[in-house]
């Protein structure tokens, strides 16, 4: 439905996407995925219609739109600034779009109060100055202004990033309901893996302006492509080599010597050390620091000179560590994720 | 309020006439509307200045917007006559005046009027000690800054005495067709004048004790004699002082011929100018006229010796004399 | 749209600003068949020229520098700080904005003039003080400082009220003093409005005409009376035309650095959502103090001259002239003669409406092309228009219209072979053109000022250029819209240098009635009646501004059309001190 | 060290504070949490001066700070919406307090750089104009330019809410790290769960301007004081009547009967059925959905006509299961946070 077809986008000498091709299919909900100032942005703009590609082209259900203005691309967008409008107050922001399709007065209405109850926006909220909401408030009108045209096309940046974590699943939810509802295909950005891993049917992670990896979550995350998606996607920890060549050595073990090896923090095991191994590679160790995070706890585990952490989920059989605890953590061999040394430096 | 007041049916109407005059402010237009009106003319004036008139009747040559003009100078008619807006008429009443005050053949006197120099009576006394003519303004010590001279080279009268005192020095080998001395003697005019004030009037300055002498026409000083309380003395040099002779004229290309001139011929008749001259203070150049004329009009007039000027020649050069003036002179 | 909109300026310059000039430059530099370079030669060679073209140059660039301080205090004192009083500091400060010329330098006589209230008192506690003391340079400086600063008054408050509030706040919260966020942070968003403004000082200095030519007395005469004088007489146009061509080096010179200062700057709040500013409270009490000081001492100058003029309009012309009153000095007769006279209601209805007419096309106009130039700020094309509409700027006003007069007398195949002049259109085509560079100017400014998102947004959800431009775009550069319209409005209604060439003769407006009324060559002295009319266009000017800026214009929405009764307070005018009371 | 007495705050006729007494210990990290368009920007924003209370005072070191102009309180802060200096280039923003105080041209480039770096803003960027920065590079210049002064004092308003996960963690440790070190008492504001309770030493939840419980993360986690807290942080299960019946009456359990009864989502265990049961309440159930979520998985369980979401954490030793899989839920006794039913409907 939606092609980025070779498209370059530059900022004076700044090339901020250099030769982005993409494909996102109708009804699809596509994430990108990528550190701050990727290009994340630039892409949505660019194919809204407010960046001119310096070359490639656009093409929406095969029709080429790269020289369209953007009022006849027929896409919604929730900016990541909001760009609400300053002079109107909430409710003439929310209802901008149904008075510009000359919807009738009732429906305006209605529609206006339907999705504001959606996005957890009160009556009394609608009459304010957009200037006079809580930033979360502010989000919020910007996510009704675009839904409430139900546009066959959605493009979000980042916009559930202002919101608390309730509020937040809550929208997600009516989101996605929306959008599959209605067929919307989503483009959405975010920084939340969360967010992209739970709602996303595929993900791109995009690194300067370059597409690292496109896959479903489940692909980018268990099977990632470049160290860079492994990396930046999910907390992860660099073998040493000499932990390496003992995990190679294990019996039926995968691994190989010579790559940059990383396995989750997550997959790490923490016990109290003389537990059996079940297979695993053993390193013995000292607990620094117990960080609590509510449902897991991360461990700052101390390696000889090296610290290593360890998120441990919590869970009714294991017993909780505390600093100056000794410990022994395990990795199986099938968690070891390598690769080529081939990009810059990136450490866990 | 939507319609203008004195209006036909618009543009281009055959029953009204457009006339530019610069002499129709005081209420002397609405007077002749009303002369008109009875009379069977419908006028519409364009009340300009004589150079704004001027400029907007070269200007509109291509596409005339004026039937008739009247109320210019010498001076400005032989220079719309060289631009060839003007078209030859004689009046009916050609012959009740001296042709030669204008061309004889385009433009037409209709009225006279001197320019003078004017000095406060309380500081000379019924002229005593006053300056005889022009140039002892600036050659006698004792008037030195305590005369007014204009800053604004634009107005007619500031023209007219320019024009009588720099005609005198006529050398048709000097420079604009003036003598180096000549030059000079207008350089020791401005130089030792008390300059005009934009916004206050030569009386008010009188009044004020800031000056006791300036330039003033006929019908200005007995009105503002009154409005200031002061009375004044008009100089009467012998070599004489220029007359202001107004003029009419028919536009050249006008869409009225035939009421333009029913209007000139009406207009400059005898009847009119003695009843506008009873009116307005003037002495009209309209000789038949002259018996019902106001006679104080006419004797005060008549009561300076006109100064010999050759007119075409100061609209040839008067131009080049302001630029002079305004670049070299002034300072 | 945007392709309509270049076509439109395309011909309307072509028409309008470019050929009439042309046509008049032929005319005055190719004299005999050849490129004439007389005037330069007679302009180099005259003392005089030079020593007023040096005054001019350096009248203007002393006002660009004292306007913008004493503007930008006067808009601090009824925007910016919480100071008491605000409104009627705003107001008295205002009366700049309604009065000008030969009579706004009477105003000022009556205080400092020979015979003003102020030099008697000088000179009665210091004998030694010249009775004309307030003459030459200083003078001029001193009364055209306060007559400019109505720009500053209406301008800057606009693009004060879009500053992000919590810029400031997160600045003084930085350790920051009032005195540095102001000059850090508040004015450097405010530069395309100061620029703009700027601009306008500088050539209001170079065009100066009344000013100077009462109270620069021999040694401070400046160019425009000269140029005045050559314009109007045909054989020296080419001196007129040189001069003009001298100012606008000095003006295209203004406006190159400027325009260089002006781009790649951001001017717009790149807050998600700003907040309106508030007026900040001055935390030093001695700070304080002196700024109410300063703030109404000044307020004193504002006043005196015009209230001195309303007052010397009830009485005679001997009055006027002497700055004393006596008991017997009041008198009605002055209103009576203006109001009275059976004739004098017409030029002002035609007045109004050419005004009107020509104020509200002019805006309208521009927004549109100020939109396009600022939507391409690097295009060659937004260049090409930028600098073709300032034209009217560099020419005097009097080449200007001849120019339109001697093109349109003849059928024109650029305005469908028609004949202009001598219809009543010509007049207000004149007016359109004569206030482009200004109002060009100030949108420009005004638009810097708007995030370019909030635009896209609107344009995603469907709006059309039209609507976007009219819902959101407009709202936000109205402030700044209205007070320029307003100005315009005043400023031509008293017009006479345009009308005189260019009035139909059943539409004359105020100008030349006023002028014929008034001039030196009537009969009477009626420089008694120059003030009676200047104190109804004052009248006229204050109901313009009030209708604008006092909620009047929303008031009488209001009641035309209840739907748009509600005002936000995005839409209200943020001018007007009282709406942040 | 910072005190709120009995402060209230309104807008106009809406009271966005009523009655907020407060107070943070020096060198604290102390964080408001609360749903979006509870009051906590308002708060920070009177702290730092630029609201003024209705009533109430604020005192900073003992000190009455009510009257102080903001510039004399000696605060720094980030702002929600960043409030960058349009005009100024990214470095000048930066160095604005610096200079502002005076300090030596060369320390104040070099501090900049240092901050800079610190914020992975590269020299490059720090010459662009702040409108040409990602959203996210536009919030770290906003954080860089409170933390280049290294106030006492230190207000953070979601500082961190538009980066990526990784930059997040990396600013996380480093804001804790130069709050450590340097002693800054801070406030915090964050719509973040996992970021209050990692980085807090104590979290002060709000509701409608109110504070509804102040304490140490993992007592507002584990000992909730009221059901908006328990049900604000974190997921919970409401359990039924029925369910909390049973469980009172397992051996032991301090389960009492007629109050609203929640779990914590990632309590509840999932199980093939038929396995012992641990002194649990068991309830059968089917698998409707199952969410990847990277380290752990959401699934839908079906229990009659209701649906649990539960919360598994990858684990080595337990197997995943798939939609249609036939489990069992547990539910341990003294897992369950019971409240009077004092406040209005508060779902799960
Ligand atoms: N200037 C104002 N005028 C009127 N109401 C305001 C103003 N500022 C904030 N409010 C209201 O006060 C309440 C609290 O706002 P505040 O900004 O403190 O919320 P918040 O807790 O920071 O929310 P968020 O997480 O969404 O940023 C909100 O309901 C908001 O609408
Ligand atoms: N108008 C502009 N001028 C110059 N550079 C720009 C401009 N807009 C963006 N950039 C640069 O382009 C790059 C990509 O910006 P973009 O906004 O797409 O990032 P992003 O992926 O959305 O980041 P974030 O998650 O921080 O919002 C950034 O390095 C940014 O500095
Ligand atoms: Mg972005
Ligand atoms: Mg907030």
């Amino acid at each position: 439905m939606i092609t980025f077809e070779n498209v370059t986008v530059r900022f004076g000498d700044f090339t901020a996407l250099p030769d982005l091709s993409l494909h996102v299919e109708e009804g699809e909900f596509f994430t990108l995925l990528g550190p701050s100032g990727c290009g994340k942005s630039t892409a949505l703009r660019t194919l809204a219609g407010f960046n001119d590609p310096a070359s490639g082209r656009l093409l929406v259900d095969g029709r080429d739109v790269t020289a369209l203005p953007s009022d006849r691309r027929g896409i919604g967008m929730v900016f990541q600034n909001y760009a609400l409008f300053p002079s109107m107050s909430v409710r003439e922001n929310i209802a901008f779009g149904l008075k510009v399709a000359k919807r009738p007065k009732d429906e305006v209405h209605e529609r206006v109060h339907e999705i504001a109850e959606q996005v957890a926006l009160t009556p009394a909220q609608l009459d304010k100055g957009v200037a006079e909401l809580s930033g979360g408030q502010q989000q919020r009108v910007a996510i009704a202004r675009a839904l409430v045209l139900r546009p066959r096309i959605l493009l979000l940046d980042e916009p559930l990033s202002n919101l608390d974590a309730k509020l937040r699943n809550q929208l997600r939810v009516q989101l996605k309901e929306l959008q599959q509802q209605f067929g919307i295909t989503s483009i959405y950005v975010t920084h939340d893996q969360d967010e992209a891993m739970s709602m996303s049917d595929r993900i791109a992670v995009l690194d300067h302006g370059r597409i690292e990896q496109v896959g479903t979550p489940r692909e980018v995350y268990e099977r990632s492509a470049t160290e860079f998606v492994c990396t930046f996607i999910g907390s992860v920890h660099r073998l040493g080599e000499q932990a390496v060549s003992r995990l190679s050595q294990l019996p039926g073990s995968p691994v190989a010597e010579g790559l940059r090896s990383y396995v989750r923090v997550e997959r790490l095991t923490l016990r109290e050390r003389h537990r059996p191994n079940d297979g695993r590679l053993v390193v013995d160790g000292v607990v620094d620091r117990a960080d609590y995070h509510g449902y897991f706890t991360q461990y700052a585990v101390r390696l000889g000179d090296r610290s290593v952490s360890v998120r441990v989920p919590w869970s009714a059989t294991e017993s909780a560590f505390a600093a100056g605890d000794e410990v022994a953590i395990g990795v199986a061999p099938e968690d070891v994720l390598q690769y080529e040394r081939s990009g810059p430096e990136a450490g866990a | 309020a939507c319609t203008p007041p004195q209006s036909g049916s618009g543009d281009g109407d055959s029953e009204t006439l457009t006339i530019y005059s610069n002499s129709v402010s005081d209420g002397r237009g609405e007077w002749l509307q009303e002369k008109a009106a009875e009379a069977g003319f419908t006028l519409q004036f364009v009340d300009l200045g004589g150079g704004d008139i001027q400029n907007r009747l070269l200007a509109e040559a291509a596409n005339p917007i004026a039937d008739v003009v009247f109320g210019l100078n010498n001076v400005y008619f032989e220079k719309l006559r060289a631009a060839e807006v003007l078209e030859a008429y004689s009046p009916s009443w050609s012959g009740e005046v001296d042709a030669s005050l204008g061309d004889g053949e385009q433009f037409w006197p209709i009225v006279r009027e001197p320019i003078m120099l004017i000095t406060n009576d309380e500081v000379f006394p019924g002229g005593e000690g006053a300056p005889a003519d022009w140039p002892e303004l600036w050659t006698v010590p004792e008037f030195e800054g305590r005369y007014e001279v204009p800053t604004a080279l634009g107005g007619a009268t500031t023209q007219m005495v320019l024009s009588g005192i720099l005609a005198r020095f006529r050398d048709d080998a000097g420079e604009h067709g003036i003598s180096a001395d000549g030059w000079a003697q207008i350089g020791e005019f401005f130089a030792k004048g008390s300059p005009a004030v934009e916004g206050t009037d030569l009386f008010a300055r009188m009044a004020e004790g800031e000056v006791d002498m300036g330039q003033m026409w006929l019908a200005g000083k007995f009105s503002r004699e009154e409005e200031y309380g002061i009375t004044t003395t008009a100089i009467s040099p012998e070599i004489g002082v220029p007359y202001a002779v107004q003029h009419v004229a028919k536009v050249a290309g006008t869409k009225n011929a035939e009421a333009a001139e029913a209007f000139i011929d009406w207009f400059g008749g005898a009847e009119l100018q003695a009843a506008w001259s009873n009116e307005f203070f003037t002495a009209p150049t309209n000789e038949v006229a002259l018996q019902d004329a106001d006679q104080d009009a006419v004797e005060l007039t008549d009561s300076f010796t006109p100064q010999d000027i050759d007119w075409t020649f100061v609209a040839e050069n008067l131009d080049g004399w302001i630029e002079k003036i305004e670049l070299d002179v002034l300072g | 749209m945007a392709v309509i909109t270049l076509a439109v300026t395309a011909w309307f310059s072509l028409a309008f600003l470019v050929l009439p000039n042309l046509q008049l430059l032929a005319e005055v530099f190719l004299a005999d068949g050849g490129l004439s370079t007389r005037a330069w030669g007679r302009l180099l060679g005259s003392e005089r020229a030079m020593s007023s073209l040096r005054n001019s140059v350096l009248l203007a660039l002393t006002l660009s520098v004292t306007v913008n301080v004493v503007g930008v205090f006067v808009v601090l004192a009824t925007r910016y700080f919480a100071l008491r009083g605000r409104r009627i500091l705003w107001l008295g400060y205002a009366t700049s904005l309604i009065y000008g010329g030969i009579v706004m330098v009477a105003g000022y006589d009556f205080v400092y003039g020979s015979s003003g209230i102020l030099t008697r008192l000088l000179t009665t506690v210091l004998p030694f003080v010249p009775e004309d003391w307030f003459v030459g340079y200083p003078a001029v400086v001193f009364v055209m400082t306060f007559a400019s600063t109505g720009n500053h008054l209406l301008f800057l408050n606009a693009s004060m009220a879009r500053i992000d509030q919590q810029t400031v706040e997160s600045a003084r919260q930085m350790g920051a003093s009032q005195w540095t966020v102001l000059r850090r942070v508040v004015l450097p968003t405010l530069l395309p409005t100061i620029f703009a403004v700027t601009v306008l000082t500088f050539l209001g200095g170079l065009g100066a005409l009344a000013v100077p030519e009462v109270l620069g007395g021999r040694d401070f005469q400046t160019i425009a009376p000269m140029m005045l004088t050559f314009a109007n007489t045909p054989s020296s146009r080419d001196l007129a035309a040189a001069l003009a061509i001298i100012l606008a080096l000095f003006t295209i010179a203004m406006l190159l650095i400027l325009n260089r200062l002006e781009r790649g700057g951001t001017y717009f709040s790149v807050a998600k959502v700003s907040t309106q500013l508030t007026p900040q409270k001055i935390g030093n009490p001695v700070a304080n103090a002196v700024m109410h000081v300063i703030a109404y001492a000044l307020l004193v100058v504002y006043v005196l001259p015009p209230a001195l003029i309303v007052l010397f309009s009830f009485t005679d012309a001997r009055s006027i002239s002497t700055g004393t009153l006596r008991a017997d000095s009041f008198t009605l007769e002055n209103y009576a003669t203006a109001l009275l006279e059976p004739t004098a209601r017409w030029p002002f209805v035609v007045s109004i409406s050419y005004s009107a007419v020509a104020a509200l096309v002019v805006i309208l106009g521009l927004l549109f092309v100020v939109r396009l130039v600022t939507r391409f700020p690097r295009s060659r094309m937004s260049t090409i228009v930028e600098y073709v509409l300032h034209i009217p700027w560099v020419m005097p006003g009097t080449m200007m219209v001849l120019g339109l007069l001697l093109l349109f007398s003849t059928p024109q195949g650029v305005v469908g072979g028609r004949v202009l002049s001598g219809t009543v259109g010509i007049l207000a085509v004149a007016y359109v053109v004569g206030k482009i560079p200004f109002t060009f100017r100030l949108l420009k400014a005004a638009f810097l000022g708007i995030n370019r998102n909030v635009e896209e947004a609107a344009s995603l959800l469907g709006a059309s250029q039209l609507y976007t431009f009219r819902r959101v775009i407009l709202p936000l550069v109205l402030p700044t819209a209205a007070a320029i319209t307003a100005l315009n409005f005043n400023s031509m209604l008293d017009d006479y240098d345009t009308a005189v060439f260019l009035a139909h003769p059943f539409y004359q407006p105020l100008g030349i009635f006023i002028r014929n009324a008034t001039s030196g060559e009537t009969n009477a002295d009626a420089s008694a009646l120059v003030f009676v009319y200047s104190v109804i266009l004052m009248v006229i000017a204050t109901i313009t501004l009030w209708l604008i800026y006092g909620g009047g214009a929303a008031r009488i929405l209001r009641l035309l059309s209840p739907r748009r009764a509600r005002r936000r307070s995005g839409d209200a005018l943020p001018l007007d001190p009282a709406d942040q009371a």
